[in-house]
């Protein structure tokens, strides 16, 4: 039992995914800054790799400022709430086997709730600050949400569909000899395309376009709230790339068996690392890349081709298997 | 082309013309400025106003339109009381104005009749105290309006 | 010399806003210069954010005019603590080569404290670093005594 | 005749719509706002994401340098005037310059007219370039802001190097300029104008094939050519409806009767036609550097003059790189300037960017208001405008900020 909290909040739970999200914010930092050849974070830390951290213990050390008019419950209890959708969400994620720390025969279908409940709560968390730009804000959110999610539901079937089953321990299990990138490379596409729209990243930043609606459903908050949606933000983004590493390259599985456990559970971490970094900084390469583009375009870019593109690969799944 | 176009303004009745260089300057009085930035619009098709003076000269305010066209300014100059300072609005004739004679009745408090920004206390800082003269009269004094505005 | 957590956070971690109040440009491109590859203050952990309530430090420049001067209050007054204020040029200084123009005010510090004044017209990139090197220097004096 | 009418009709909408509006879907865009660098406040209101009025509220870097230069001699007015902006710092000195010397009999040496248009074409060029970088802020492309920026950087250091200074200039003087061009700087203007001339290709291409930009611009603030030139806009706003004005040809200053510039023009009249319209003037401004610089003549670049300036009304404009900048300016005679007039290009432009924007998205908000190049600092060195209901204000500042909290009370919930 005890070994079972350890595992859920410690390792390789909820602190080991915090962990990886300041690292990953850390890599996203210096790889923007690289492409856009500057230095970046420097002084935080050995080459700034803790800037992150002191962000985030700055923000909680202080004030936070409720605006009058706002939901007071939701206010104080919403940031916490919605930082632990992601959080949960990670546990279901395969380290160190072939299984998470939790598992269940549909877990799939749990992750694809998770997916949207992570939207369901900015949006609760952006009315109840109640500003002018976070209402935009969450219309352009749900808007964008709505147009998004079939492709996204349809990308994560594919896996599914190739493994004949909705459990991520056997999805991982059956890509030991061959990953479903190989099977389903539209599907991985589709998925790396709605993982922008899914953390708002460019070319789909528009709900949290800073140049039109200020910080967009953020804007009203501050201090502790804040550091909770940076983490959160970034819990996504590890969460995504975890998810595409699971499903669509292999997740922690090696090719040979080693005998000695310690041995084996080491590579699984070290191999499951390497490939959801890979998948991060291949998001972080393509959002430098990018400039945003407006919502109606984001829904009919989403709509006409990456849902048609989706149902083709089903297709192709279920014709030649 | 310059000559051409003072032939032409001979056409308008009562006006004093100089040139100097390009710049061509035409003196006419205060009602009739509608009739001839009209005769400059249509007549020369000269289209771009640059910018409306104006300038207080202590006994009148001076209000000069800059129009410029194919190489040539063409001023016109009028010259209104000071102490009932009222003149017609071009913006039916150049809609472009709006902006240039808000501005001018901002600084010198000069009325433009017809131009729809003149309603109320329209230009200048929200806490500009009514009673100064606005700022670009002579009688005006920036240290009294610092003070009255409250940044002393 | 101990350094606390909560001087090392908030030392490596200043989140700027910056408030335009009736400039004339000159400091806002140089401070957006300073933001750009040749000066990069990201180094320093310093990064442009779009919200006041996200900020630390408000970085003003130009003569605070009478429209503005209402305006820089509040965005004061959002801020949540600890905050701190540059003033960033002549003119958000002491009123510089506008004063006695009867629309400005003498300086940033007649509407709100400051801590750091970055003197220049305009002050070149290289000044702002250094401008936020005693900021944080300051921050980590305050909260070692 | 038809077709004049309809002109007519839109043009009066877009006046009489500067005070008419109604407070439902009422956005705030400003004063501190994210996409502006500088502080104005436009109301924007909205039907859903689409724009139906915008209305700006423009005064909030007023400062009073009109009357302030009446309080100031010749010389102290020069430095006064180019702190109106820091982007056009040169082309303000220069414009009131050369109105001043026309009042005046001294001839300025041609060495002077040429290194005046070093500085202003130097000046162009970091102009468009920042304006560019901004474009890609705007919508989003940090990397492209980022990268131009630091392109930006090798004209501040030509700039430095020969004036001193890489924002404010100082380096226009009644007839010259203040010193002389410094020892081989020809070697580093044509390195620099290399490396620049290689690069802006370099984005030409990413703006015609980037699928992003061109979403973003292609198309996007269209406007009726008949209707704008109703409206006075100047500068590439009216270049790019394919009017071929421009003050360096039209009436040609500092040494561009013997450097003629190439006017560039382009018939699309939305964004992207503007973002290559800048591009293709900042290719021009290369070459005319490097003419200028191998023909340049030896000489004086200044000579003395008396510190009392003839009596006379004279007037000037230049071609700074938003457009046409007006000077005029009256003397009697003494020491200190009677009447200094400014008009800048925003003021001009700022009707029909409002005109532009009707009928687009809110995301197109500042990447239309802020494609004329805006600079507000510019525009309200002296204009102050409320155009909130026309109603008188007679609190004073602390109401004012109560009133704000209330409003903000009210409508709170819409």
């Amino acid at each position: 039992m005890i070994s079972w909290i350890f595992q859920l909040l410690v390792f390789p739970g909820l602190t080991f995914f915090v962990w990886i999200a300041f690292a990953f914010e850390w890599l996203e930092r210096k790889t923007a800054a690289k492409i856009q050849s500057r230095v970046g974070p420097l002084t935080a830390g050995p080459k700034g790799f803790l800037q992150p951290v002191a962000d985030y213990f700055k923000l909680i050390l202080k004030e936070e400022i409720i605006p009058r008019y706002s939901d007071r419950f939701v206010f104080l209890y919403g940031p916490p709430l919605y930082f632990s959708v992601p959080a949960i969400g990670a546990v279901f994620i395969p380290v160190l086997g072939e299984t998470g720390v939790l598992s269940h025969t549909y877990d799939l279908l749990f992750i694809l709730f998770i997916l949207s409940f992570s939207v369901l709560m900015a949006s609760i968390l952006g009315y109840a600050a109640s500003g002018r730009y976070a209402i935009i804000s969450i219309g352009r959110l749900i808007l964008q949400y709505t147009s998004y999610e079939v492709p996204l539901i349809l990308s994560i079937l594919a896996p599914a569909l190739l493994a004949k089953s909705l459990s991520i321990s056997k999805i991982v299990a059956s890509q030991t000899s061959i990953w479903y990138i190989f099977y389903a490379p539209i599907s991985f596409a589709v998925f790396l395309i709605v993982s922008l729209a899914e953390l708002e990243k460019p070319p789909f930043d528009i709900p949290s376009a800073k140049t039109e609606i200020v910080a967009g459903w953020m804007t009203e908050f501050s201090g502790r709230a804040l550091a909770y949606i940076k983490l959160t933000k970034n819990l996504n983004y590890v969460f995504l790339s975890a998810l595409a590493t699971t499903l669509f390259l292999g997740g922690p599985t090696l090719p040979m068996t080693i005998q000695e456990d310690f041995i084996m559970s080491f590579a699984s971490l070290l191999v499951f690392l390497a490939k959801t970094f890979g998948v991060g900084f291949l998001i972080f390469v393509i959002k430098s890349a990018l400039a945003r583009i407006k919502i109606e375009q984001a829904t009919s870019l989403l709509w006409t081709i990456t849902t048609p593109l989706s149902f083709l690969q089903l297709l192709i799944i279920t014709v030649f298997r | 082309m310059s000559e051409v176009w003072i032939s032409k303004f001979y056409e308008l009745k009562d006006v004093k013309i100089s040139k100097e260089k390009n710049r061509i300057m035409i003196e006419t009085s205060p009602d009739k400025i509608v009739e001839t930035c009209r005769f400059i619009t249509t007549k020369l098709g000269i289209h771009h106003l640059v910018t409306i003076t104006g300038i207080d000269e202590g006994e009148k305010i001076c209000i000069i339109y800059h129009f410029w066209g194919q190489h040539n300014f063409v001023n016109i100059l009028v010259r209104i009381e000071k102490t009932n300072p009222r003149i017609n609005s071009i913006t039916n004739v150049v809609p472009g104005a709006i902006f240039y004679e808000a501005e001018v009745h901002d600084m010198l408090g000069v009325i433009f009749e017809g131009n729809s920004l003149m309603e109320g206390r329209l230009l200048l800082p929200d806490t500009y105290p009514s009673d100064l003269p606005p700022p670009l009269r002579k009688e005006a004094n920036p240290e009294e309006i610092r003070r009255r505005m409250g940044l002393e | 010399m101990r350094i606390s957590l909560k001087s090392w956070a908030r030392k490596n971690s200043l989140w700027l806003f910056h408030v335009n109040a009736a400039s004339c440009n000159g400091c806002d491109i140089e401070f957006v210069a300073s933001l750009t590859p040749r000066y990069d203050i990201e180094r320093l952990g310093a990064q442009l954010v779009p919200s006041p309530k996200h900020a630390d430090v408000l970085v003003v420049t130009g003569t605070v005019n009478p429209l503005m001067r209402e305006r820089l209050k509040r965005i004061y007054e959002q801020m949540p603590e600890p905050k701190y204020v540059i003033a960033l040029g002549a003119c958000a200084g002491g009123g510089g080569v506008m004063k006695g123009c009867y629309n400005v005010s003498h300086g940033v510090d007649k509407v709100i404290p400051v801590d750091i004044y970055i003197p220049g017209c305009p002050p070149r990139p290289e000044a702002i670093i250094y401008g936020l090197m005693k900021l944080r220097n300051k921050i980590e004096g305050v909260e070692n005594e | 005749m038809s077709s004049d009418e309809s002109i007519e009709k839109t043009v009066k909408e877009t006046t009489a719509g500067l005070i008419q509006y109604s407070p439902e879907g009422l956005v705030p865009f400003g004063p501190v706002h994210p996409a502006l660098k500088e502080p104005e406040y436009f109301k924007i209101i909205l039907e859903g994401e689409k724009i139906v009025q915008i209305i700006p509220r423009i005064g909030y870097a007023h400062r009073g340098i009109e009357r302030a230069t009446q309080d100031r001699t010749w010389v102290q007015a020069i430095y006064l005037v180019e702190r109106i902006c820091g982007i056009c710092s040169f082309a303000h000195s220069l414009g009131f310059v050369q109105t001043v010397e026309s009042l005046t009999e001294y001839e300025v040496p041609r060495r002077a007219r040429y290194i005046r248009l070093l500085i202003a074409e130097m000046e162009r060029i970091h102009s468009h370039l920042l304006w560019l970088g901004l474009v890609g802020y705007w919508t989003g492309f940090d990397t492209l802001f980022m990268w131009i920026w630091r392109d930006r950087e090798r004209v501040l250091d030509l700039i430095e190097m020969i004036t001193g200074n890489r924002v404010h200039k100082s380096y226009a003087t009644i007839t010259g300029v203040r010193r002389d061009l410094p020892e081989n700087i020809e070697r580093h203007v044509q390195s620099a104008m290399k490396y620049l001339s290689e690069r802006v290709v370099f984005y030409k291409e990413i703006v015609n094939t980037e699928a992003t930009i061109l979403t973003r611009t292609k198309g996007v603030g269209w406007i009726s050519p008949d209707v704008a030139i109703r409206l006075c806009p100047v500068g590439p706003l009216l270049r790019c409806m394919g009017f071929k004005r421009d003050v360096r040809v039209d009436d040609p200053y500092a040494a561009y009767d013997e450097i003629v510039p190439e006017v560039k023009t382009s018939t699309d009249s939305d964004i992207l036609s503007l973002l290559n319209l800048r591009l293709e003037e900042i290719e021009d401004s290369i070459r005319m550097i490097l003419d200028a610089i191998t023909a340049i003549p030896p000489g004086p670049v200044k000579t003395t003059v008396p510190r009392t300036i003839p009596k006379g009304d004279a007037m000037g404009h230049v071609e700074a790189p938003r457009g046409e900048l007006f000077y005029f300016v009256r003397s009697d005679g003494g020491n200190k300037p009677t009447r200094v007039k400014i008009r800048t290009p925003t003021l001009a432009n700022i009707l029909t960017a409002t005109e532009m924007l009707k009928g687009h998205t809110l995301a197109d908000v500042p990447v239309v208001l802020t494609g004329m190049d805006p600079c507000f600092g510019c525009m309200d060195r002296l204009t102050v405008i409320d155009l909130d209901e026309g109603k008188e204000w007679q609190i004073n500042g602390e109401q004012l900020r109560r009133y704000g909290i209330e409003w903000y009370k009210n409508n709170k919930r819409e």
